[in-house]
């Protein structure tokens, strides 16, 4: 009689049933009308989950001491004494409970706990003291370094590593996110040939009698499609192979691959080369659609040197420290709200911008093509201030740009004297630089003519994720071919392969990659493969005929090749420990420039399609990306900047577009290529998008990506084609009289709702900001006008005095672009559940932190977008402690706003009088009882809150106390800087400071001494301990005036 | 108490009795107990039946809640509180009129409340305990709401919070519910000792005689107890007045603009006894068809009670006019704003109803004519209904769904679990109501007799 | 020179004397009590302000007292509670608002105080008229039974009055207009 | 057809009323007792284990100091339950084949760890840290009582809040010189009160009763 099953997430098919991999199980959703089920039930359908394999690795996992010490109570199980709705029995002990016994008391028996001590014992092992380990996560090859948080062999938290360059210590969204991914209950468990389980031995077996016929005729027959490999270790790997098998192939696919720029860039100077950016020298920035701040290599760095030239303290100086950042985008990104100026441009136009641009810095041999007046303008303007920051000027082209385009950019760069300071070239990264789609093409080609005879797809998932044109699945089905297909699920692409092989996840593996300036970063596994799995480098070991070396002997070769000595040992483990190979960056080169290129790539552009009426844009998605962090709850549920969408995406249009074309927001609506394919989804009216251009995210409709993912959202792959894969010039819409609902955490489907609550935003001074000339003339703007000469904090109390340890927080608004990385952060620090598309629909999303997003201007045409992260304020005069009956909530010494789970009984008060609205309530069983899987994942310092209980940010308590204790142990004060909220500590601009208000060496109180700092709402008095730093913009005269 | 005084006041234009004339102290007696007596038409165990139908939706409703969580119900987060403590609020509100015409009208010496107290006491009971559920049911853990919000020492060694309004209305709810309990029941003692000495059967005499406790009528007995009741009312008119003041301090101690307001007091009483009287006349005007007690309940009554309707709706919408007015000229934005949401705001529908029902809905009781028409009355008493669930609507969603931070804004959207609810305790209520009709005198018959001629008597001379 | 004598003495509680209407109950409760009987009550279907005085010879009441006593007592426990539970025993720093907060304290003692006054009241009455007391002597006579919740006025002058005596006071009783004298049995 | 009730009723419907009093303050006080009870607190009750370990013998007999098996109880917030390993150190030599201890030779033989049964169990949502308590010179046996009196181990103390808040609001009447801490014969010095003051003094002894400093 309750709904036990929360599914953990959700599924977007309400009540639907998913087939994934070779378990098949039934999903309801979690709505108002739950599952009845007993436990019996319960426990039948946990193990049709997993199936056998699943349930025989967890009893092996189940033997060793980490797994013993789950059991203990290190790993907290209820927030209330009762686990709600569990059983019709404990309801009704429960409501003997509340008659009898509980009369008197809140104790109530609990069931006898065990204890599983280790066998043997670990020196430096100390229960429930977390350990952290140096790692590192490729993304689409590209490393970035991390540091794991691991609680008795359980990775928990990933954090970015502070030595690692590609990091300094943050991480982006998907980063922390990944360790969601280890878990996940829907990767592939078993090695499967043909769908039926099979093992490692009978596939090598295969493999063997397939590479002796393969060995007589140098391998003609054998391919190896991977994802851009930048690993010393794989590369080695495939060199011996092609080396072994002369007439092997070895082909690359990967859609975020950023081959355009490989190619203009090719095409520049005549041979493959790598690009990195160092902001911190940049004065003046142009982005041409490209997001770098928050997506591609390198961004989390790139968003800490670009907001380092944005922290403004003191007038005096502001504008030597300040950059400006000019941003020309079709749909608003991330990077587009952090910019000066952002001007709405549609693809098709890039490239005339472009070449104007280039013609105005000088580029030889470039003429200025016509221009719409305003983009004249501004292009000019914008070309005047670059070329007036000669050598501290930068140009940063998307990857959606053509080739052509890319090659421009380079001279113009040159123009601006860039390469060596704002901008470093170097040798590529990545090892053999490939086009990525011609190299697809080209073994699809010899799929189809027959020439392929055993294939490895190793961590690629082209069936799903590749022009629609090139039907892979049917190539692959139609193929002879021995088809191994390697991956963390049994996916799409798996579907049309003979073999699965299991992968193993990269918190289980050994290996290294090159991060976006070439360091190379070690990956070392936090715990032992949770299925079996493999690595890619022990794959093609296995062609190799090695298939019983492991990762860890392969990546030892590697290394012992490099550095040998009989040092190697401690070498080695130095390496494991940093986590990285010290100063193994790529040096910085300038490679030499081929003159004719220039006059090539303006061909090239002319030759370009123009826009029509409607261009559709296909980008990926600001939160599962490609669609391959698809299954990844905490990912779904992310509202993705700016539009705030959950779980699904849209057709985006301007309002005014939308208008034009006669469509609503929310309106079904079908999109219809000129050579008719077409797309079916909601329309989702966003400011801010350029006119004439409907921006489809991919990553959606995935049919084999686990249940999370299986049937939400559409793909934008049907519309992909080879000639266009990031959009089409020129498309048709029509709605087809259906709509749909969205779930969105903000503006609530309609673009009334929009322009009132920005109106409001604007109206109240919720986000304060200025120009540069104005914070000159008064810094104090952030509280001109407001309540002057009123003290605001004015009581009759006395007011509690808080010595000792007082924790505040200071968010700087000129620092945030709203990436969404401390969302995600604060999810997985703090065992915080996903709750479904149906409930975040309904506004019942437990997000602690939330980044609110406000339009200025009119919202059809905004004149800039800005994001405000809100966490709790940790008010001294809290309104929710007030009103709270049973003293739930109540101020600690330290002036924490303490939320008491356990005490709570959840009449909402709190939440209803909270001005922030930063109160969460467990409206239902949110959190999975039952996957074993994610109770790996949780973190057991914080209490997993269970249904009727209110939840808010604390702070991370438990990050406080963990820091605290210690040192008050040792008789001594915490450092500043000692604790680092989940938040703080992931934000890669590092736009948040936490610490000691009442330590005047604190960051934090320098921070709140800024004049740009003001709290938000001062006027209700409720003394808030977070605050915020006012926006300061810095906009060219020539174009603001 | 000795009403000779009535002739010498100057004769009002419009002055029916409130009691027909013609009747004795056996008349009455013999009358309205022949209504528990005599035997039930078809009907009533028909209504009785739909409203235990009704009863049992709500229990299904409660059960599935307490399995399932909050989440049935459509709060989310801004709006943390919707239908359960709008009904709360309503039924609440319904509550008052049973005590302020049993104390206050008491204290003021108006004869016509006899007929009616009786009835609005059972009332005020039934309502508020359909009240009380809602602040029980809608915490996310009843099962230990139920006792933590009360101060009792535990092991814990905690308790509860003192400074928050819930408290307040803790202790507020419950001793209105006991006080009005406790005056219901010593009102019925007499009426019981009637009924124990009128019925024939021996069971039935065992029972009543139970509840009588041995009722006598003494002189002596009337004697204490007159003044136990006089004291009761006095005690119970400030009560009345500070309960829904304390409902109303649920919102007005709040930060949420369109809560924090200074009149909500005087605006909740009125809008409380407003409400009051309107649900007594639903449920009186069809009742005194049904059993033939237009002699008892007169047109002076319906005509009394259209005339404080018309007054108490006036103050609230005097209320509504302050708010408006202090919100403008108070300069404060988020005032403003709150208003002009309520008014032009997504929710407008509502709160036009809400115009419609409080305000214009009673202006035609201006007129004698319509005080004098029964159809009329039952009409507005039934606008008057819907208009204060509106109200409450309007004040607790409505003003959340769009306060400080627009970046928080949302939409409330009641589920049907929350209709369940609500239209379950509409039929416990009336469950209730038949079930005291039924078996308990629904008017007070010795006070009824007070009134009779039998009852005048002179003042002895003493010696 | 009343000497009381026991009940027993006569072996009935007293005699019961019945009236037509309340006026002529009213006036023979003056006769009695001016002929100086006091062990005596009066039963009527409706409270008779005048009667009570005669019957209670003029006292006042004493439920109020015990009201006003219960009030003090609900305030001084709600107040205590108040200040006990938040600023003695457990002081939580809530909102910053101080552990005194008495002007959040006022509602909670109101309640407290009419709670226990209106229960003192109501307890305090009973208590008074010696209920519950389903037993009663009177009860014994059927005429009392049938009529005195409706339309019966009746005097009972009771055996343990100093005055009383059984042919005597029948005659008394019948010549102040009384329609019917009963014994009462005990 | 005489009264309705007989003249006893009388003094049963006032007896009724007194045992209606009675009753109630009977249940109340029977609920208290029972929430402070070892039933519900589970104080004093002895829990079966796979082996039956004395804590008597090991400690007031033999005299091993309670760090030496539970090692991490001076720096973490678990004091740690001893690996199998601890306990071969000794009975690899000594009761080498005595009967009871043969399921923890079994474990040392095949890795299997033992699973005891939890004695001083918390709430999961109270977060404990032993290495704090023991800094600040809060003895062992101040809440796990004496343990070198238990042959068979027991809760020693009821660990409910109340209990626990008692402490923490003041604390010196509870402490120890930080070197006494895991000293079972502790003797206190006469003048016990005074040097407790100092005690707290020297190891920054303050009153915790913030909700944060025990749940999260």
């Amino acid at each position: 009689m309750t709904d036990l099953l929360m599914p953990h997430p959700a599924p977007a098919t309400p009540g639907g049933s998913t087939t994934t991999g070779d378990c098949h199980v039934e999903w309801k959703k979690p709505s108002a009308a739950p599952v009845s089920v007993n436990l019996a039930a319960a426990r039948e359908r946990l193990q049709s989950r997993g199936g056998a394999t699943y349930w025989r690795s967890l009893e092996e996992l189940a033997e060793t001491p980490e797994f013993g010490e789950l059991l203990d109570r290190e790993f907290p199980r209820f927030a209330s004494e009762w686990p709600d709705g569990v059983s019709r029995r404990n309801f009704l002990q429960l409501a003997a409970a509340s008659l009898g016994l509980a009369g008197l008391t809140a104790c109530t028996r609990q069931p006898i706990e065990k204890i599983v001590p280790y066998v043997r014992q670990a020196e430096e092992f100390l229960p429930g003291k977390p350990i952290l380990f140096a790692t590192s996560m490729a993304l689409s090859g590209v490393a970035t370094g991390l540091l794991i948080e691991s609680h008795n062999g359980r990775p928990t938290k990933v954090e970015g590593n502070p030595e690692h360059p590609a990091s300094l210590g943050a991480t982006d969204a998907v980063t922390q996110a990944s360790v969601l991914g280890l878990y996940d209950p829907d990767r592939s468990q078993a090695i499967s040939q043909l769908g039926k389980a099979a093992t490692w031995t009978t596939l090598n077996q295969q493999l063997t009698s397939a590479l002796t016929a393969q060995s007589a005729f140098g391998g003609a027959g054998l391919r190896l499609l991977t994802g851009p490999v930048t690993s010393p270790t794989e590369a080695r790997l495939i060199a011996a192979l092609l080396e072994s098998y002369p007439q092997a192939r070895w082909h690359r696919w990967d859609p975020l691959a950023r081959d355009g720029a490989t190619k203009g860039l090719t095409e520049a100077f005549g041979a493959p080369v790598g690009m990195r950016f160092d902001l911190a020298k940049a004065d003046v920035v142009l982005a041409l659609e490209s997001d770098f701040l928050t997506a591609g290599p390198g961004s989390v760095r790139y968003a800490r040197d670009f907001a380092d030239r944005r922290k403004v303290g003191h007038p005096e100086g502001a504008a030597a420290t300040m950059n400006r950042l000019y941003v020309a985008e079709s749909s608003p990104t991330a990077t587009g709200t952090v910019a000066d100026h952002r001007f709405r441009i549609r693809p098709s136009q890039l490239g005339g911008i472009v070449q104007a641009l280039a013609a105005a810095v000088g580029v030889a041999g470039v003429a200025a093509p016509p221009l719409d007046t305003a983009s004249a303008k501004w292009v000019a303007a914008t070309a005047r201030d670059l070329a007036a920051h000669r050598g501290a000027a930068l140009v940063v082209a998307g990857e959606t740009l053509p080739a052509a385009a890319h090659t421009l950019v380079a001279a113009i760069n040159e123009a601006l004297g860039a390469s060596g300071g704002t901008l470093l070239y170097s040798a590529p990264i990545e090892a053999d630089p490939v086009d990525n789609l011609t190299s697809l093409v080209a073994l699809l080609d010899e799929m189809k003519a027959g020439k392929v005879d055993l294939l490895l797809v190793s961590g690629v998932n082209p069936v799903y994720d590749a022009p629609a044109d090139l039907e892979v699945a049917a190539v692959f089905q139609g193929s002879s071919a021995l088809r191994i297909h390697h991956g963390l699920h049994d996916d799409e692409t798996a579907a049309y392969c003979q073999w699965h092989v299991p992968a193993t996840h990269y918190l289980e593996s050994w290996g290294d990659a090159r991060a976006y300036d070439g360091t190379v970063s070690l990956v070392q596994p936090l715990i032992e493969p949770l299925y079996g799995g493999k690595t890619t480098g022990e794959m093609v070991g296995a062609l190799l005929g090695r298939p019983t070396d492991d990762a860890y002997t392969l990546l030892r070769e590697t290394w012992e090749g490099q550095m040998g000595g009989e040092t190697f040992e401690s070498a080695f483990r130095k390496l494991l420990h940093d986590g990285m190979v010290p100063a193994s960056a790529l040096a910085p080169s300038q490679p030499a420039w081929v003159g004719a290129s220039v006059s090539a790539a303006v061909q090239a552009l002319a030759g370009e399609p123009a826009g029509g009426e409607l261009e559709l844009a296909l980008r990926p998605d600001p939160s599962v990306l490609d669609g391959r962090f698809a299954n990844n709850g905490w990912l779904q549920e992310l509202p993705k900047p700016i539009t705030k969408l959950t779980w699904e995406n849209a057709i985006l249009l301007s309002p005014r577009t939308a208008e034009k074309l006669g469509v609503k927001g929310n309106d079904v609506a079908e999109l219809t290529s000129p050579d008719g394919r077409k797309l079916t989804g909601p329309v989702w009216l966003l400011p801010g998008q350029a006119d004439g251009v409907a921006t489809v995210h991919l990553g959606y409709g995935r049919t084999r990506a686990g249940k999370v993912a299986n049937g939400i959202g559409f793909s934008a792959y049907a519309a992909q084609t080879l000639a266009s894969r990031y959009g089409l010039p020129s498309v048709t819409l029509a709605a087809t009289g259906d709509s749909a609902e969205l779930a969105t955490t903000q503006g609530h489907q309609s673009i009334d709702w929009m322009r009132e609550e920005s109106e409001q935003a604007t109206e109240r001074a919720i986000v304060r900001q200025a120009t540069l000339s104005e914070f000159e003339q008064d810094p104090h703007f952030a509280h001109a006008g407001a309540h002057e000469g009123i003290d605001v904090n004015a009581s009759f109390n006395p007011g509690f005095e808080y010595k000792g340890y007082s924790w505040g927080m200071v968010i700087d608004l000129n620092a945030c672009n709203g990436c969404n990385a401390c969302v995600v952060a604060c999810q997985s620090e703090n065992n915080i559940p996903v709750v479904g598309k149906e409930q975040v629909a309904r506004g019942r999303e437990m997000h602690w932190i939330r980044v609110d997003r406000y339009y200025q201007g009119d919202v059809d045409e905004p004149s800039a977008i800005v994001s405000q992260p809100i966490v709790c304020m940790q008010c001294e005069q809290a309104p929710c402690e007030v009103v709270c009956p049973v003293a739930a909530t109540v101020h600690s010494t330290e002036g924490l706003n303490d939320m008491v789970y356990n005490r709570c009984v959840g009449t909402r008060y709190c939440a209803n009088n909270c001005p922030y609205k930063v109160r969460r309530f467990n409206f239902l069983l949110y959190q999975d009882w039952e996957t074993e899987q994610f109770k790996l994942q949780r973190n057991p310092d914080v209490t997993v809150r269970s249904r009727g209980v209110m939840e808010k940010c604390t702070y991370c308590v438990q990050r406080i106390n963990r820091a605290r204790i210690p040192a008050d142990r040792d008789q001594r004060q915490v450092a500043d800087g000692e604790i680092q909220t989940a938040c703080q500590q992931a934000c890669p601009p590092q736009a948040i400071s936490f610490g000691n208000i009442n330590d005047p060496a604190a960051k934090v109180v320098a921070d709140k001494k800024n004049p740009r700092n003001y709290s938000l709402l001062e006027e209700l008095g409720t003394r808030p301990r977070t605050t915020y730093l006012a926006m300061v913009k810095n906009p060219n005269p020539e174009l603001s005036a | 108490m000795s009403v000779a005084e009535s002739p010498r006041l100057p004769a009002p234009l419009y002055d029916p009795p409130v009691i027909a004339p013609g009747h004795s102290s056996a008349s009455v007696g013999d009358k309205i107990s022949s209504v528990v007596f005599g035997k039930m038409p078809l009907w009533f165990y028909v209504a009785m039946a739909i409203s235990f139908g009704g009863a049992m939706m709500l229990l299904t409703a409660l059960t599935k809640l307490v399995f399932t969580g909050i989440g049935i119900w459509g709060n989310n987060n801004p709006v943390g509180w919707g239908f359960d403590i709008i009904n709360f609020v309503w039924w609440i509100g319904i509550g008052h009129a049973g005590t302020l015409i049993s104390a206050i009208l008491l204290l003021l010496r108006q004869e016509w409340r006899t007929s009616i107290n009786r009835f609005a006491e059972a009332m005020t009971l039934f309502a508020v305990a359909c009240a009380l559920l809602f602040p029980l049911f809608h915490t996310g853990r009843p099962w230990l709401a139920v006792y933590w919000l009360l101060p009792y020492p535990n092991t814990m060694a905690i308790w509860p919070n003192f400074r928050s309004p819930l408290i307040w209305d803790v202790f507020a709810v419950s001793t209105y519910g006991s006080v009005s309990l406790v005056f219901w029941f010593i009102g019925l003692v007499p009426d019981l000792a009637t009924f124990r000495d009128r019925t024939k059967k021996l069971w039935q005499k065992k029972i009543y005689g139970a509840l009588a406790m041995g009722w006598r009528g003494s002189a002596r007995h009337w004697h204490n107890y007159e003044s136990a009741y006089l004291l009761l009312a006095g005690l119970s008119t400030p009560l009345v007045l500070s309960v829904h003041s304390v409902v109303s301090f649920d919102f007005a101690s709040g930060q949420v603009p369109g809560w924090h307001a200074t009149i909500f007091p005087p605006y909740f009483v009125a809008g409380a006894v407003f409400a009051g009287f309107a649900m007594v006349l639903t449920l009186m005007i069809p009742l005194r068809k049904a059993f033939g007690l237009e002699d008892f309940i007169t047109m002076k009554h319906m005509d009394n009670m259209g005339k404080v309707m018309l007054v108490t709706g006036l103050i609230v919408g005097y209320g509504y006019i302050v708010e408006i007015f202090t919100a403008w000229y108070s300069g404060n934005i988020y005032e403003w704003y709150m208003i002009r949401n309520r008014i032009f705001g997504p929710y407008k529908i509502i709160w036009m109803s809400l115009i419609l029902c409080n305000v214009l809905a009673i202006q035609p009781l201006w007129f004698r004519k319509a005080r004098k028409s029964i159809a009329a009355l039952w009409i507005i008493s039934m606008f008057v209904n819907f208009g204060m669930w509106f109200e409450r609507f309007v004040i607790i969603p409505t003003s959340l769904h769009r306060d400080f931070l627009p970046g928080s804004w949302g939409m409330y959207y009641p589920t049907r679990w929350d209709f369940a609810t609500f239209f379950g305790t509409i039929g416990l209520f009336m469950a209730l109501m038949f079930l005291f009709v039924r078996v308990f005198p629904a008017i007070a018959m010795f006070e009824m007799k007070g009134l009779t001629p039998d009852a005048k008597v002179k003042e002895p001379a003493h010696g | 020179m009343t000497t009381a004598t026991s009940p027993t003495t006569f072996g009935i509680h007293g005699l019961m004397a019945e009236y037509s209407t309340a006026q002529q109950l009213l006036d023979a409760a003056g006769q009695a009590h001016r002929a100086g009987f006091r062990a005596m009550d009066a039963y009527t279907p409706f409270p008779v302000e005048a009667l009570s005085e005669v019957i209670c010879d003029h006292h006042k009441s004493k439920v109020p007292l015990i009201c006003l006593t219960g009030g003090v007592v609900g305030a001084l426990a709600g107040w205590g509670l108040q200040i006990w539970t938040s600023a003695v025993d457990y002081p939580m720093n809530i909102g910053g608002k101080p552990y005194n907060s008495w002007p959040a304290f006022i509602p909670v003692l109101f309640e407290c105080t009419v709670l226990f006054a209106a229960f003192a009241a109501a307890i305090g009455m009973f208590m008074l008229n010696g209920l519950p007391q389903p037993y009663h002597p009177v009860f014994n006579v059927a005429r009392f039974r049938e009529k005195a919740s409706r339309d019966g006025y009746f005097l009972c002058i009771e055996a343990q009055d100093g005055k009383f005596d059984r042919s005597g006071t029948r005659d008394f009783l019948l010549q102040t207009g009384a329609v019917e004298v009963n014994d009462v049995e005990l | 057809m005489a009264q309705i009730f007989p003249r006893s009723a009388n003094a049963l419907a006032r007896a009724s009323v007194f045992v209606a009093l009675f009753l109630a303050a009977a249940g109340g006080y029977a609920l208290w007792t029972l929430a402070h009870s070892g039933y519900v607190t589970r104080e004093g009750i002895i829990l079966q284990q796979p082996v039956p370990f004395s804590h008597d013998h090991h400690v007031a007999q033999i005299g091993i100091d309670c760090r030496y098996c539970h090692t991490s109880v001076e720096r973490a917030a678990s004091a740690g339950i001893p690996p199998t390993q601890t306990c071969m150190n000794c009975h690899n030599q000594i009761w080498t084949n005595a009967a009871v201890l043969e399921p923890v030779r079994a474990s040392w033989r095949d890795g299997k760890p033992l699973t005891w049964n939890r004695v001083n169990d918390l709430p999961d949502f109270v977060y404990f840290n032993h290495s704090i308590h023991v800094a600040k010179g809060v003895a062992c046996t101040t809440c796990h009582g004496r343990i070198d009196k238990m042959p068979l181990m027991y809760q020693g103390a009821p660990l409910t809040m109340k209990w626990c808040l008692d402490c923490h609001r003041d604390p010196v009447p509870n402490l120890r010189p930080r070197e006494e801490v895991t000293n079972v014969l502790w003797q206190p010095p006469a003048d016990l009160a005074a040097r407790q003051k100092e005690w707290a003094l020297a190891n920054h002894v303050q009153s915790k009763v913030s909700c944060s400093n025990c749940h999260r």
